[in-house]
């Protein structure tokens, strides 16, 4: 096993995987910036580093110094968390190669998977369900008017590199596709510095259904049940949840099946998550996979009572899967809200202190965070400060204790999303599990 | 910037440079502030932080405590009459930052490495406490992923002392050397 | 279902209820006394009411005062915790006069089981295992002197109206027991105003295993496994997990029919625990019934995904038990701590203000308590603060989760059991499971 | 202490008097006592506390904030030169606690119930705001549990205020009159 990790994050992220460590026994390393300096993250961990100035491209992004932060601090292995280096196949590659195993995938997991146009042609050519779309990438406008001629209006153009709906245009009708093509190209080339652009059908109101799986070196494949992330603003999620009110058991090992043979066809090691498309006839397709932890996945430990992070870093060490598919049973349901530093109606951004800051606690409700009372909300990064997770025997019981929790925490000097998720928590549409990717805006607008 | 130039071999050391004033405007603006540099820095040693930066109205307070070093230092900028705006991703110009202290310029590291004080295991030491030293000249070499760093003193000066040890592991903008700006030969 | 319960108890078990109530829709009257005007229960309530000084006596004890309450604010049901009014019959049987509905056992089943030899001679009676001691009560010298002989050396001697430790004598042989019986029966007298005492087998290093049971009205009586509480000083428990690393399934069976049995002899009511002493050789003896919810209650939700004080609410409802005894899982393993504002060596109370407090989060960690930063443990109550609990696949998971949960544990300002609880987790004896009720005496001596 | 007194009929009310000062011994003491009541009201209003109560070297300092009312009370009762026991169950008694209000007497209700300003809904009042009333008049009832609690005034004086109106709930120390006791018929 693992002496030493070092966790290449900050924030709830980074605590949560020290938290892991500790368990089992490991020590770790926190990296920080200088604006992260003092950070909560930096005090859990039994060493601390500062890697750059608050910048994340010159600090958590800075692969020379956070490798010699392992070097020299003889770390065995890096954590990378989610955003940040989580999804580099060069920093993956180069962890290899200096010898500091990366807890994830493979790097060649992480560039084939990258490659959206690329992933969707595998997972199409194993005859598994695809959103319709292009076959690959869209080489001229020429080629994109007759994929979508083929696929059927509307469709969505969308980055092959992309990702956060950085680069996605909608188009209804041939008269749009033109300037949708160029636009999307544009905007690919220039946040994502490849302008490849792929084209699928686009569905309205479909769910936003995505399967967590487990991968060992042997090659065993496990799926842990899904999770329904439909209520997004900007393709950002906002509240997940487990099972999924519109996956019935038939259904969750159809979808988990299929989850598991796409893995299978690359080879997948360690833990990601497969990204579904829901449609209203219950017809699935996949859309890519995500190849880290994701912020979600605590809501899949609470069904399941299998520490992900702790799998993953078993997993990297090249040890079996803990759990063979029939050991999954996924007891209860389980609800996240995602606590930004926003405010509530605008969504701008509301850094600064922490003036007060009282989590609830109770039976079924669990708090990832790493904010306290005086800590700083510095507006270098992520928004979000805090997970708020409940469990309960059934739905109904996970939301009204996600009320009450909601009512229980108290954050002040700073706005936060709280009285939104309050919000969607009391609305009759989500109470009945009637939502979609389109919810959220329209439950905004009205 | 220099301090955010990615890692390549001689890096400068990144001054930190003493000013004359906090730059404040009035007699009373000064009070006030020390007032509220004080509060900061009692929030910041109560809540066992390192650091604390506020900008409001086109002044940014920044209190740091230094847990290695066991000294506290405060620096102040004035972005002039406009407004700050309220965020602010670039660091700080390192001459604007001050430190509180005996009259010394601090080099820092700019990289995460190994520190080095000569060129080779059998070599003597670039510098000793004591020397002076001319800008541009090698004081030490910080190693990272199999690369030397040469690291140089942005002034001239005397170098009054050397904090780390050689063959130690040194983080991002941790002080290296103290220099005495002031003294000549 | 009730509109309006009022929460007669004080600290983490008045905000344990307050959160079920909130969960189940149901509005909550706080009571607090002029110690605790302030204290966090009163806040989460939608309505408080001081009941009288800080003296529980005049104050959360005072029935007159607790009834006028409900009365005032309308409250149709009474929840009174732990200690306090919770085992007190004659003030169940008022609530019922008065058209209050006390959530919990009948008064009957309250008044039944607080007379420890009565109850031990109608389970007796039924065929079920007692530990062996005398019939009833015990009316002379001479009658515990015969009764000593025929059970053998060395017996225990017991206040008939006890518990806490009170009253209680050890007799090693027959030259010991005249002065013993005399102290035991003085000493029952003044604490409990009854001097009736009668006497058992005394077991060297036994178990404390209870078994959770909750029943219906129709009836019916579900065991919810048991919880292994040896870990005890001066008969106050601290430590508590559940499953018992001595009980296998065969004999959780066992146990748990018996627990059944003995309910349904005394048409047991609502929710209830049912002490056993285990041996050495895995015998088990039935000794007593604790007619209310415990303070280690949330191990046995931990493992059974069920809210105990929900269903003690629905239960005094009139609803059916919302489970059958196949639905009963026990899932994982589940450990609590009690932390208790005490010096951590010499046992002595610490109350004063909590300068800072920051509760441990994360996957498996659940924090029962109404403290927080700069609130004031007030010396007039028990000296229980917090209870800690953790939850893990297995008993080692379970126990490394604690390991780390109070080492993130912060509270300053006063002295905490925090310390002592880290050694006992780091014990090889605990890690093993090889405990009993006289484990900790010889752990703090040696 | 007549407010530890068990519910029965005809209990008095538990009068708070004000005394004349603070208690302390100079006044140096009460200028630094005056501070640290300020900052314990602060930390109690920061808090959304409505009691705090420490004990320290004898002194003790109760600050106190009735939701209800809103209005900030402080008390304080010097126990002497010997130093307090560190725990200390009993409660103050009632003549140690001091309004810090206009000079008035409060007359609290001893027991949770039902207030009543008639002995019977078709009956007169038993005082109105105005009367001057003695040491032993009966000046309302509590109801609980069926009872009829009649409450007394512990001194005579002139109603200045009735607190509550008649048929609302009352809690355990709930102010239920403001008595003037220097004012004469």
């Amino acid at each position: 096993m693992f002496k030493k990790v070092l966790v290449a994050n900050r924030g709830e992220i980074a605590l949560r995987v020290i938290r892991a460590c500790k368990e089992l026994g490991i020590k770790t390393v926190a990296i920080h910036s200088e604006a992260d300096a003092g950070a909560m993250h930096t005090r859990a961990a039994d060493e601390r580093l500062c890697v750059g100035p608050a910048e994340s491209a010159l600090s958590y992004r800075n692969i020379p110094n956070v490798l010699s932060a392992a070097e020299i601090t003889g770390a065995d292995a890096i954590h990378p968390g989610y955003g940040f280096l989580s999804e580099n196949a060069h920093f993956a590659e180069v962890c290899e190669s200096i010898g500091v195993k990366f807890i994830g995938p493979t790097s060649e997991n992480i560039a084939l998977m990258g490659d959206k146009a690329k992933a969707r042609e595998i997972v199409s050519s194993r005859g598994l369900p695809v959103t319709p779309g292009s076959p690959g990438e869209l080489k001229s406008e020429q080629e994109a008017r007759e994929a979508a001629t083929k696929i059927g209006y509307p469709v969505i153009i969308k980055a092959a590199a992309g990702g956060g709906g950085r680069g996605m245009r909608v188009v209804n009708s041939t008269d749009e596709l033109g300037r949708a093509f160029q636009a999307a190209q544009a905007e690919a080339k220039s946040t994502f510095g490849n302008d490849s652009v792929y084209l699928e059908r686009y569905f309205l109101e479909p769910r936003h259904i995505e399967v967590q799986i487990a991968a060992d070196v042997r090659g065993h494949v496990v799926y842990l049940g899904e999770r329904d992330c439909s209520i997004q603003r900007r393709h950002q999620k906002l509240v997940e949840e487990t099972p999924s009110p519109a996956v019935d058991e038939k259904l969750r090992r159809e979808i988990g099946r299929v989850a598991v043979e796409a893995m299978k066809a690359v080879h997948y090691r360690n833990l990601g998550t497969v990204e579904f498309l829901l449609d209203k006839d219950r017809n699935f397709f996949f859309m890519e996979v995500n190849t880290r932890i994701q912020v979600e996945h605590p809501i899949t430990e609470m069904v399941t009572g299998i520490d992900l992070i702790k799998e993953q870093i078993t997993l990297a060490d090249g040890q079996p899967l803990s759990f063979k598919q029939p050991d999954i049973r996924l007891n209860g349901h389980s609800l996240e809200c995602r606590i930004n530093a926003e405010d509530p109606e605008k969504f701008t951004p509301s850094p600064g202190l922490i003036t007060r800051y009282s989590a609830p606690g109770g039976f079924g409700v669990r708090v990832d965070s790493a904010m306290e009372s005086n800590a700083l909300v510095v507006p270098h990064y992520d928004s979000m400060i805090a997970k708020l997770i409940t469990h309960g025997r059934d739905r109904q019981e996970a939301m009204a204790r996600m009320r009450r929790a909601l009512d229980e925490f108290v954050i002040e000097g700073i706005k936060t999303t709280i009285p939104l998720h309050k919000r969607i928590l009391t609305d009759p549409d989500f109470q009945k599990g009637h939502v979609s990717t389109t919810y959220l805006e329209r439950f905004l607008a009205g | 910037m220099s301090r955010k130039k990615p890692r390549k071999a001689r890096i400068p050391g990144t001054p930190i440079v003493l000013p004359g004033s906090f730059g404040t405007k009035s007699a009373q603006d000064a009070a006030a502030q020390t007032r509220q540099i004080q509060e900061l820095i009692d929030l910041l040693k109560r809540n066992h932080l390192t650091e604390l930066e506020i900008e409001r109205a086109g002044i940014r307070i920044r209190v740091r405590h230094e847990i290695g070093i066991k000294t506290v230092s405060a620096s102040v900028s004035e972005a002039g009459q406009a407004s700050a705006p309220a965020v602010t991703p670039q660091a700080v110009p390192a001459s604007d930052l001050l430190e509180v202290a005996a009259g010394h310029i601090t080099i820092t590291s700019p990289i995460v490495g190994t520190f080095y004080r000569s060129p080779s295991p059998d070599a003597d030491p670039y510098v000793e406490e004591g020397d002076y030293v001319k800008k541009g000249q090698v004081l030490c070499i910080v190693e990272a992923m199999k690369l030397m760093n040469e690291i140089e003193s942005e002034v001239d000066g005397r170098i009054t002392k050397i904090l780390v040890e050689s063959t130690k592991p040194v983080e991002y903008g941790q002080a290296l050397f103290l220099i005495d700006p002031k003294a000549t030969p």
